[in-house]
């Protein structure tokens, strides 16, 4: 989707302002924020796109006012309530429904460094040939999707060069809507600054993207 | 040095999170609700703030780099297959998956964002810093790089060419910062005490000691 | 500037929702701001293009969340704050200060409607011929100033084919910061839409925009 | 009728002003200030709001409609210089200083927006309403300008061409809709009472009567 998330190449947010020894939490409640996701993650009835298609659909105001924790705060009850892990109304009344039996958590203390360890990786075999070879050129595409996609807005329709392939990769555009991992090869391409922000941009800059088969035609 | 800027922010700009009573509040309902319903184990949850407190931060990235410096095998297979030269020193998994290092030259400068959310390499530096997850940040460092790193306190001169690598698939960069000069007796503790967060997001450069 | 004002094209902000028998104000605060900006206006001190900046340099977050007045009277204030017509002390003390002589206001009740009528047109006589001519195709130039521009980001790079011209018309670029009016044709340039946003765009859809000289090129 | 649409709004989207006090009491202390200072005439925003409640609105451009579907040495007029058209019946200026009109044909369906801002035709059409001042309205015409007419009630076949009027600058667009058929024997008032706002900008077709 277009949404106010894709903000690459946007002006008016003020400069960047680091913060002198900054801890790793502002607040006790942004490391329970992370871990409630991860803990609730592991139930696997969402994935990581999918996960980021919420966050990506919050009201554009909320996106820009809430901090990153809140985001993912308010993404997290999206989840669980989509899921059916929890009810609206367990929610509103904070308890839980007696209907329901208790469950037994499939991610125990023990399990945790393993989890973080082992991650999720996206790369897959599949039997097809890259469509792409390093130096080649390419053109991102013009598409417009209202779901999830990963085809930043500034580089469609620019031009580019394959700088390498790092295999094939779960598609994020089908993984989001939960309509398969549509494995396809994911190349690393070389967009020339000029090519995207026109002559004022130095001539020796660039920007690389990672980018999928399906966002990309050959010139 | 980065650090040193003033802290300022605009004040419509919530993403210190400091923390609005009602967000801790919610949290910790939600926190109950799951707990009760045993969906989550609050052990887990508990080890899981102390992975990314205590054990997983920028000091791993700055033993790469140190190890890097000083060992040519090892920085051969770091810049030919990352993922597996990290892993060496048991770094690994979430949010680090499939690694690539872009290293720094007197002629090229390397800067990594995510522009569509915050994506980081966390197995090598942790959890992102604000900055890194700020709409400032995401929106500039594609645009104007040059000025972001001068907002760090950092002026490249025209003909070092910046490369920005927007890191919105699942491939997570880490940046092999200039070895800075004077470092020649230094072990790989003491340097990887120089090597800073920044410089390995490409945001500054390691000063000598 | 790529604001968050410039918005064609983006996802995320819902269905249109019209209002059944909408009011010309919702509340008389929003008249009084239309009347207070034009009367302030009455003074000359900015134009319409420094105007309008002031409210795209707006936080991205405020902009998307006040409502047209509001923003419209956040961006009052700082116009008149900047022309010096009120300082920041009076409006933190709602007091004049006494050193500062009593003004006459320049718009009275009695010019109010020729002054509407009026209007403040934009069109020049300039001696330059003009460079483009109907059916002439052109493409939008690669420029991203971090001031104001009419020049929306949607068609930036793309090529469009010049409809008509209306003119040498005053230039936002320069006017909105008091860099002079630099009157130049103004042409409309049509874009197809799959132009502008792909395949999946109905292949008998165009959007038309009025453009500048300075935002375009020859193809 | 797209005005029987349901009145639903996000909590978030505050663009119907609905007061809230403290902006009502700021405004206040604005003007009082202005006015204390001679800077403003108070008996001057009286009458600017007066003129914009009362006597600049759709009800304009409906008449220029009517006449235009009832007379076709207006009509060709209206076509070729509509500023001059449209000031014969005195109507003019700020923020119509230069009219364009663009007509609807059973093959082209025209809709007028401001991605940038808000721009309107003020002379013919008054204030702009809260919906064509949103978010959803302005970011949606251009791509999905098919999407926005049925948000309206209006679904257009594949065939007939949609141009959008990107009203960027200066240029202030009216659509002249198609007469509805069953129009023959009206006057040109009742045939302007037919013509809705709407109607002007391109959301809506003109029903009979």
């Amino acid at each position: 989707m277009n949404g106010v998330h894709d903000m690459g190449g946007m002006h008016g947010f003020g400069p960047v302002t680091p913060e002198a020894n900054e801890p790793v939490f502002h607040a006790p409640w942004e490391g329970r924020v992370l871990a409630l996701r991860r803990a609730a993650g592991a139930w696997r009835r969402w994935n990581i796109d999918a996960g980021r298609h919420t966050i990506e659909t919050l009201p554009p105001a909320e996106y820009l006012r809430l901090s990153y924790y809140e985001k993912w705060f308010e993404s997290t009850i999206k989840l669980v309530l989509g899921a059916g892990l929890v009810t609206q109304r367990e929610l509103e009344t904070g308890c839980r429904d007696p209907a329901v039996p208790v469950a037994t958590p499939p991610l125990t203390a023990d399990k945790v460094l393993p989890a973080i360890m082992a991650g999720g990786p996206t790369l897959r075999e599949i039997s097809a040939t890259p469509r792409f070879a390093a130096g080649q050129a390419v053109r991102a595409r013009d598409i417009n999707p209202v779901g999830h996609t990963r085809l930043p807005r500034y580089v469609r329709g620019r031009r580019g060069t394959i700088e390498c392939d790092h295999g094939a990769h779960v598609f994020p555009d089908s993984n989001a809507k939960f309509e398969g991992e549509n494995p396809q090869y994911l190349y690393t391409v070389r967009f020339a600054a000029r090519e995207l922000w026109g002559e004022a941009a130095n001539p020796a800059d660039a920007v690389y993207l990672d980018l999928w088969e399906d966002y990309l035609d050959a010139v | 040095m980065a650090h040193d800027h003033a802290h300022e922010h605009d004040p419509h700009d919530h993403d210190h999170g400091q923390a609005m009573p009602e967000t801790a509040l919610r949290v910790k309902a939600l926190e109950s609700l799951l707990v009760e319903k045993g969906l989550v184990d609050p052990a887990a949850l508990d080890a899981i703030v102390d992975a990314y407190e205590n054990r997983i931060g920028p000091r791993n990235g700055a033993r790469i780099v140190a190890r890097a410096w000083t060992d040519p095998d090892y920085k051969a297979r770091l810049m030919k297959d990352a993922t597996a030269a990290i892993a060496e020193f048991g770094y690994s998994g979430a949010q680090g998956e499939h690694m690539v290092v872009v290293e720094n030259t007197p002629a090229v400068h390397n800067l990594v964002v995510c522009t569509l959310c915050s994506c980081y390499p966390w197995p090598v530096l942790g959890l992102p810093p604000v900055w890194y997850k700020s709409s400032a940040y995401r929106s500039r460092a594609v645009i104007d790089p040059r000025g972001v790193l001068r907002d760090f306190g950092l002026s490249l001169p025209d003909d070092v060419a910046v490369r920005v690598w927007d890191s919105t698939a699942e491939i997570r960069y880490l940046v092999l910062p200039e070895r800075p000069a004077g470092t020649e007796g230094l072990g790989t503790e003491a340097l990887a005490d120089l090597v800073t967060r920044d410089a390995m997001v490409g945001t500054a450069k390691v000063a000598g000691p």
